[in-house]
């Protein structure tokens, strides 16, 4: 159980900065998602939490110690690496087992917790066989497994399911969920699935460029996204984002449409709009008309990829799965005034007195 | 066993093709030759010789100083190839942890290396004749009465040091390559498991670093048995008494000094035995235990 | 110019003698060429001859170390008699020119000469002056029998002169061989091996009692052991020890020191009837191989007839200090007042010329000598370690040797 | 490259101190004899035949190696430094080269391609791990002469690369490259060749440079061997000079002269190691993120 | 340009079969993704297709050719692999460029290949940088690239997507889907994710323990899964499976629930329903009460998980994101008649004639 505490914490190697300064308050039991692009620094700050990054400036904290200079061991935590990291000459029992061992865990103790855990990860034929001889997704849960076993005043955890399939992965989300309510350990979880973001977290960071741009509770992050970056980020498929003139009385969209939109400051906006906050438009509603350039079918639904009608600004839009449109039809929608969002064009702040 | 391997048929031949020449003309017909000349009595410049079947063999093994001998070599290869081993890895373990001056030591452990055997024997007893030898001094003012020459212990200690010393830098070279070459993500693991670095050393670096010592071993069996007379020779010359004539001196010595032809022959044929049975050993069995990536 | 190879194992200094002289010879006539080729230590010279035999490659000339003697001999077929090889090549040999104790101990019994001296030594004694004039010995009158060397040595050391009294090389070659030649006692039987198969006598009351005495004295650290070839050399130059028996030919070395030191003859023991008798050599020979053209042999003659000329010798005599083979050289040597200035060169051939030779002072010759040397020294250190006395090293010595000399005589 | 000096993986600063502290004591411990060597060379003979000799540089070093030089070595050896120097480097080379470029082809057949006999040839050559050429001297040398290589530099090479050891050794490395590698790169549309020449051989460089070194070393110290199949002056090597000026019995050793000779046979082999250095590169094994 | 035929290909590693007989013929050109639990076979599958695993039994065409004995460089292929693989000691471009190089491309012409991949994925920063100082998810961009400047006439992919952010990967998928279109080579794609599996795929194998349950196109997967397996595995949230009794105008569900569905052959029966194919029941309809167990809020959509009321049947509910329902809560829901399955007890497999 611990507080982890981020002052200002900033990375660089050999000169080159990929993490910006950092600072948040994770108080103990807090379950904390970061996401953010490939390579803006995730990796690179749990990796110093771990401490397996030195950390270049700004202070640490782990239960109300300063642990900037401790060893990885003596911050009592566990990691899942990105990359498994098994021990190749160890079984699946031994790789498992390994962290306890060392704990000095009584034997039959340690047996338990690594059949529970291989019980739960569904890796119990697999038990006695080396890494090599595993799938991908069998190596990753050895990889949780290893860290599942301990009980750690912290987790971290990289990427953990990104190699599972949907179905083992829900189960796995849940599970995690489930241990985490029981255990109540303070947890930090990278992922880039926006299901495990969403659904995981008390706090999502989502990190740009080594910057932490909005700290928040999930609903926050897709409701009020903080910053353009986020609100493109958040949310599957991402939110559409394109620059309108706003005037009194309503805005000027790419293509010359109009939509009257009030309330908005004058000027060039970036306004962004979600698909699933575009709905068909009832005739004669005023509405944007979207040219279709390809539809993708999911199943329960379908998303339609294409652009404002006479411009470039793209728009995705989810339709109903049984939908009929198709690439080149074009679809008049409407947004739903309550979601809204506004940006500065300049910095991409979020505009929320409007 | 490797997942996948080329399929070619004729080039791996093509491959082995000089190894395997140089190995039957320079090793197998020796050897062969060597065989052969062990079921003979023959003077040195072979102008006469009989044949005596098995008569060298049983004179061999029914000496009393030939199972002296036994013992002796295995007192010493076992210490040699330890010590040399381990000081090694212990050096190298050290150096990889410096960052700066890492190239320096490494040139200043290869130096004995580079010190022809020829030489070796003669900084051995400039430092170490009990009387004048520069490093006795010390070893007298301790109060050790230091005498290789006289004194079978010490004589022992003084071939082992020898022995060693000559072997550490060959083994640090390849305990360094060999430590880089075990990837850091491990240790990363392993520290995160909580081991602590003397325990990661000895769970996860000392066994993915089981090809190397796999291989030092079997160099440094393989060393410790054949490759010391030279210094065993400059050094005791098997004395005091035969308390350092190990197998292959005495193979040395009966052969190339004596010229006893038959009988060194046959003692070659034996430790020629010994040494496969040696190496099938370590390849059945102890390869059993190495990981390799 | 037809070649001739030459063989030899020959260092320091003496490798550069061997240059002059060869270069010299060649440039003395232009029939032959000789090339010395240096090929390591005695044995390992010895093992490239052997191979180069087997190998149908033997070169002419090769230098043998007098400890393998015994095995040339043996080797009927593969060598060519000197004294054959002179007479063919149409040289004069009259075998009185030469220095009867050094021929004899490369002949036959019946007197023929198998191989050309090259290298002849004989143990001397060396003293430290400035030690001993510290411990009060008189500086110029170095002991002359052994029982006085250990009273001196025990008086160096009790004075706290030198920590060591004395030491030598070789306990074998000085204490073994020499010693029965220079006190005119059997080493061996048949002539000490010279008339067929020996049969150790090392073990004799006279072995016993001196080695018994060195024993004695090891323990009470008044003798060191230097080791079982010239090491203890070091512990004379270091200045260590005050007394040290040596080859003659370590002269070299304890000049370069540049020690205050004196030489004297080798000990002898007192209670033996007629020692001092003659001291045997050491070095070593060149022998010639078997089945090569009359050319090589011819020229190979004409080699040997130029090493023996008078000014050869006394060139190797002066510059290696290596003994000469012949009296003219000898002679030649003295007159010039060489030995004036370098008194210690004169002691060895006085050694090995005072008396004609004996059944006990020709030398000694077994077909497997340096393994009874090994032999010996085993023991000799086992004893010195205190581990047995004087009497059961001898003993075992003389077993142990004879059983390995019938195992190869087949005996 | 981020070799990050600050990683907590690597040692901390103490420990830094105390790897230095061991490594200091055992370069003293193994290189001392070597610092003996040199600082005998700048003695004379004199002080190097009283022992026991100082432990600091005399003033003879100018005088010493000016000797050395001006003929001091030929004069003994009769033929002079260069020439020496030069026969033991080719020889060296010889063996280095030729002991890397048959183990690795060998290696390489046997642990990456499977084909009948494959464990007989593995045997046949992993059992010539033993018997020193001392031990096989007198056929050895029947062969060289029947194969007319008595005086040539092939002679001197060819018997020393027939040793399994190096051959050992890539096969223990090569069993630790991942299938992964092999597996992209015949992907990618690698052969053997490619693969060896593109993957296996940057990978290996290390072990490269350490069979490098040692093999280097190993040819340039070799003694019995060449002493036996040359018989020109011509084709010594410097130990071979070397020994021929050291006498430990008769006479008159030039000590100064051997010992500055032996520094001398000792620099070109650290030379080697020395420049190999760069080779010796931190493993390019990736760490984990 | 290549047809790829498998013929009852099977695979045993030392007697232990992973792969059991698997035939399929993939017409030139076509995109075919596999989908299926981890641990099934679908790397294997994969591997034995580009000659990296030797095929135990059964004969594979690659272009009218049987190649099971061909070496991978005979059979002109690409293939990203799920661990990546890259090779240590080369910079990213030396590692993309490595495969133009042996097939002799020019200079030039590799520069600009490998330029144009490096756009597209977003590398070009790190061209000059060896695979150890690269995030994962740029390491897979990398592995991704290897193959991506190659024009062999097959493709393979085993989960090159994994590492990446969902708005990278939408990108991706949208760039993998245009060159297929363009170039048209012969692809397989193993993947976890469904909308991957969904959008990308001409077919989709479907693979459970090393057999290939359903082969077809995604929709027809998605709506007439063959299996319940199938059923159970494709779409997300999974599908509702639980035992009914059928007997004449109705079922009973778990719970002693009925509900009037007709047509159903009598007896035990496997009865699946979608989450997206339960509404809100209006009052009145018959109706299926289900005890919300917990509810996961993405933004656009909720999921409640809960249990047939009086039973312990599972059912995952999809509810509008903006629902109020909570932990505790009973929901009545109504299937819609459309979209039933129904699977045979024994074997699993669909009913389709009733
Ligand atoms: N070398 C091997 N020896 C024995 N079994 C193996 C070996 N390699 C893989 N397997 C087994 O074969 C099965 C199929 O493995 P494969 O890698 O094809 O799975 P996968 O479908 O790709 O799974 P994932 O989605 O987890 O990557 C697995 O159960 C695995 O454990
Ligand atoms: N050893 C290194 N040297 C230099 N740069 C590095 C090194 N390791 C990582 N980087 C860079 O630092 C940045 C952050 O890397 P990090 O691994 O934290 O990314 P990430 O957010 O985890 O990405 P992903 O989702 O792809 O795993 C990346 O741009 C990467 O290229
Ligand atoms: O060479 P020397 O003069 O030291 O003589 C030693 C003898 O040859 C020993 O047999
Ligand atoms: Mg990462
Ligand atoms: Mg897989």
């Amino acid at each position: 159980m611990a507080r982890i505490l981020l002052n200002d914490v900033r990375k660089s190697y050999s000169g080159n900065q990929v993490i910006h300064g950092i600072s948040i308050d994770i108080p103990d039991g807090e379950f904390v998602v970061i996401v953010g692009p490939s390579g803006c620094g995730k990796s690179t700050l749990l990796r110093m939490v771990a401490g397996l990054e030195a950390i270049t400036s700004g202070t640490l904290e782990i239960g109300g110690k300063v642990v900037n200079d401790l060893e990885p061991r003596e911050r009592d935590i566990a990691m899942v690496f990105q990359n498994y990291a098994l021990y190749p000459h160890m079984s699946v029992r031994e790789n498992m087992a390994y962290g306890l061992k060392i704990a000095k865990m009584p034997k039959d103790q340690i047996e338990a917790q690594v059949a529970k855990a291989a019980r739960m990860l569904e890796l119990e034929p697999y038990l006695d066989r080396k890494p090599r001889a595993l799938s991908g997704g069998q190596r990753q849960r050895v990889a949780m497994g290893r860290a599942l076993v301990r009980e750690p005043s912290a987790f971290l955890l990289d990427e953990p399911l990104s190699n599972l399939d949907a179905k083992l992965r829900v189960q796995m989300r849940l599970q995690i969920k489930e241990m985490h309510l029981r255990t109540g350990q303070t947890t930090l979880y990278v992922t880039h699935d926006q299901v495990e973001a969403m659904t995981l977290a008390d706090r999502l960071i989502v990190m740009n460029k080594g910057v932490a741009e909005q700290i928040a509770t999930p609903l926050e992050v897709y409701q009020t996204p903080a910053t353009e970056f986020v609100a493109g980020f958040i949310g599957s498929p991402a939110m559409n984002i394109f620059t309108v003139e706003a005037e009194a009385g309503g805005v000027t969209l790419p293509g010359g449409h109009r939509l009257p939109l009030s309330g908005l400051p004058a000027g060039s906006l970036r306004l962004g709009l979600r698909p699933e906050h575009l709905n068909l438009a009832e005739t004669g509603q005023p509405a944007i008309p979207v040219d279709l350039r390809s539809v993708e079918r999911l199943g329960a639904d379908a998303f339609g990829y294409g652009v404002i009608a006479g411009s470039d600004a793209a728009m995705t839009l989810r339709l109903p799965g049984t939908t009929q449109a198709q690439r080149g039809d074009r679809v008049d929608v409407a947004p739903d005034p309550q979601h809204l969002h506004v940006f500065d064009p300049t910095d991409g702040r979020r505009l929320e007195n409007f | 066993m490797r997942r996948t391997v080329f399929p070619h048929r004729l080039l791996p031949w093509l491959l082995l093709a000089p190894q395997l020449a140089i190995t039957l003309i320079f090793f197998y017909w020796p050897a062969a030759q060597a065989f052969r000349q062990s079921m003979l009595k023959e003077d040195p410049f072979g102008l006469s010789s009989t044949f005596v079947g098995l008569a060298n063999f049983r004179k061999v093994l029914s000496d009393p100083n030939y199972l002296n001998s036994v013992q002796v070599t295995a007192v010493f290869s076992a210490s040699v190839a330890f010590l040399a081993m381990s000081i090694a890895l212990f050096l190298a373990v050290q150096a990889e942890k410096i960052i700066r001056g890492k190239g320096f030591y490494r040139t200043l452990m290869i130096w004995p290396y580079a010190v022809a055997p020829a030489i070796a024997g003669m900084l051995w007893l400039f430092m170490f004749n009990p009387s004048f030898g520069t490093l006795a001094r010390p070893l007298r003012v301790m109060g050790i009465n230091w005498n290789p020459l006289l004194n079978a212990d010490h004589a022992m200690i003084l071939i082992i040091a020898a022995a060693t010393w000559k072997q550490i830098s060959y083994n640090f070279l390849f305990f360094v390559a060999g430590l880089q070459a075990i990837p850091r993500s491990l240790l990363e693991a392993a520290a995160i498991d909580g081991a602590s670095r003397r325990h990661s050393f000895w769970t996860i670096t000392f066994p993915l670093l089981a090809p190397t010592t796999f291989f030092l071993l079997v160099v440094n069996t393989v060393y410790a048995l054949f490759d010391t007379f030279g210094i065993i020779h400059a050094v005791t010359g098997g004395g005091p008494g035969k308390a350092t004539e190990t197998l292959v001196y005495k193979v040395y010595n009966d052969g190339f000094v004596n010229l006893i032809m038959g009988e060194s022959a046959a003692q070659s044929v034996i430790l020629m035995v010994i040494v496969i049975a040696l190496t099938a050993f370590q390849f059945r069995f102890i390869e059993r235990r190495v990981h390799y990536g | 110019a037809t070649e001739i190879s030459w063989w030899h194992a020959m260092t320091g200094a003496n490798a550069e003698v061997v240059t002059k002289i060869a270069s010299d010879f060649n440039a003395s006539q232009s029939e032959y060429e000789l090339k010395p080729v240096f090929k390591g230590t005695y044995p390992e010279t010895l093992n490239a001859g052997i191979a180069a035999f087997r190998a149908g490659q033997a070169p002419d000339i090769m230098q043998v170390f007098d400890v393998g003697t015994g095995v040339m001999m043996g080797a009927k077929g593969a060598i060519k008699p000197v004294a054959e090889v002179l007479k063919e090549g149409g040289q004069t040999f009259d075998k009185s020119q030469y220095l009867a104790g050094i021929v004899g101990y490369y002949s036959t019994p019946e007197g023929e000469m198998l191989s050309f001296p090259y290298n002849s030594s004989s143990p001397i004694l060396y003293y430290n002056k400035d030690i001993f004039a510290k411990a009060g010995l008189d500086v110029d009158n170095p002991p002359k029998t052994w029982a006085e060397v250990w009273a001196a040595a025990r008086k160096i050391k009790e004075s706290g002169a030198a920590t060591c009294g004395y030491t030598s090389t070789w306990l074998t070659w000085i204490h073994t061989e020499n010693f029965a030649a220079w006190n005119n006692v059997s080493w061996a039987t048949n002539e000490n091996g010279l008339a067929g198969v020996p049969e150790l006598k090392i073990d004799g009351p006279l072995f016993v009692k001196h080695f018994h005495e060195l024993a004695d004295l090891a323990k009470e650290g008044v003798f060191v052991y230097g080791g079982r070839t010239s090491e203890a050399k070091q512990n004379f130059t270091s200045g260590e020890c005050g007394i040290l028996t040596e080859s003659s030919g370590g002269l070299g070395d304890i000049v370069k020191s540049g020690m205050n030191y004196g030489i004297g003859q080798l000990p002898y023991d007192e209670t033996a009837a007629g020692a001092p008798q003659n001291t045997t050599p050491g070095g070593a020979s060149l022998w010639v191989m078997g089945g090569k053209s009359d050319e090589v042999y011819k020229g190979v003659a004409a080699f040997f007839a130029y090493l023996s000329k008078t000014e050869v010798q006394q060139f190797l005599h002066e510059q290696s200090g290596y003994l000469p083979v012949t009296m003219a050289a000898y002679e030649a040597t003295k007159a010039s007042g060489f030995y004036e200035k370098n008194p210690a060169r004169e002691v060895p051939i006085l050694q090995m010329s005072g008396k004609p030779p004996t059944e006990n002072s020709k030398g000694v010759r077994a077909p497997n000598l340096p393994q009874l040397r090994d032999i010996q020294n085993e023991e000799y250190e086992k004893m010195l370690a205190g581990q047995q006395d004087a009497a059961t090293a001898l003993k075992n010595a003389a077993e142990r040797g004879n059983a390995a000399i019938r195992d190869l005589t087949g005996g | 490259m981020a070799e990050a000096p600050d990683s907590p993986i690597a040692a901390r600063a103490s420990e830094r101190l105390i790897a230095h502290f061991w490594m200091v004591l055992g370069v003293i411990v193994v290189a001392f004899p070597v610092y003996y060597v040199f600082i005998a060379s700048t003695h004379t003979t004199q002080t190097i035949l009283r022992p026991p000799l100082p432990l600091i540089p005399g003033p003879e070093a100018a005088a010493n190696y000016r000797d050395a030089f001006s003929g001091g070595v030929s004069r003994i050896g009769g033929v002079s430094l260069w020439r020496l120097l030069a026969n033991t480097t080719i020889v060296a080379l010889g063996i280095a080269l030729g002991k890397i470029a048959i183990s690795m082809a060998s290696a390489y057949a046997i642990v990456f391609f499977r084909f009948p006999l494959r464990m007989v040839c593995f045997w046949l050559i992993f059992i010539t791990l033993m018997l020193p050429v001392e031990v096989r001297i007198q056929p050895t040398y029947k062969v060289m002469v029947d194969l007319g290589l008595i005086d040539t530099y092939p002679g001197l090479i060819l018997p020393l690369i027939a040793s399994a050891t190096a051959t050992l050794l890539f096969r223990q490395f090569f069993m630790t490259i991942p299938d992964e590698l092999l597996e992209a790169a015949r992907v990618d549309g690698a052969g053997p060749w490619r693969f060896f020449r593109d993957i296996l051989w940057p990978l290996s460089l290390t072990n490269v440079a350490a069979i490098f070194v040692i093999q280097f070393i190993y040819g340039w110290t070799q003694y019995l061997w060449p002493l036996l199949v040359t018989n020109s002056n011509e084709m010594n090597t410097i130990v071979i000079a070397l020994k021929k000026m050291i006498s430990f019995a008769d006479a008159d050793t030039p000590w100064n002269l051997v010992m500055v000779t032996s520094v001398l046979a000792i620099l070109p082999p650290i030379l080697v190691v020395v420049l190999m250095q760069r080779w010796f590169v931190k493993g390019l094994v990736e760490t984990e993120k």
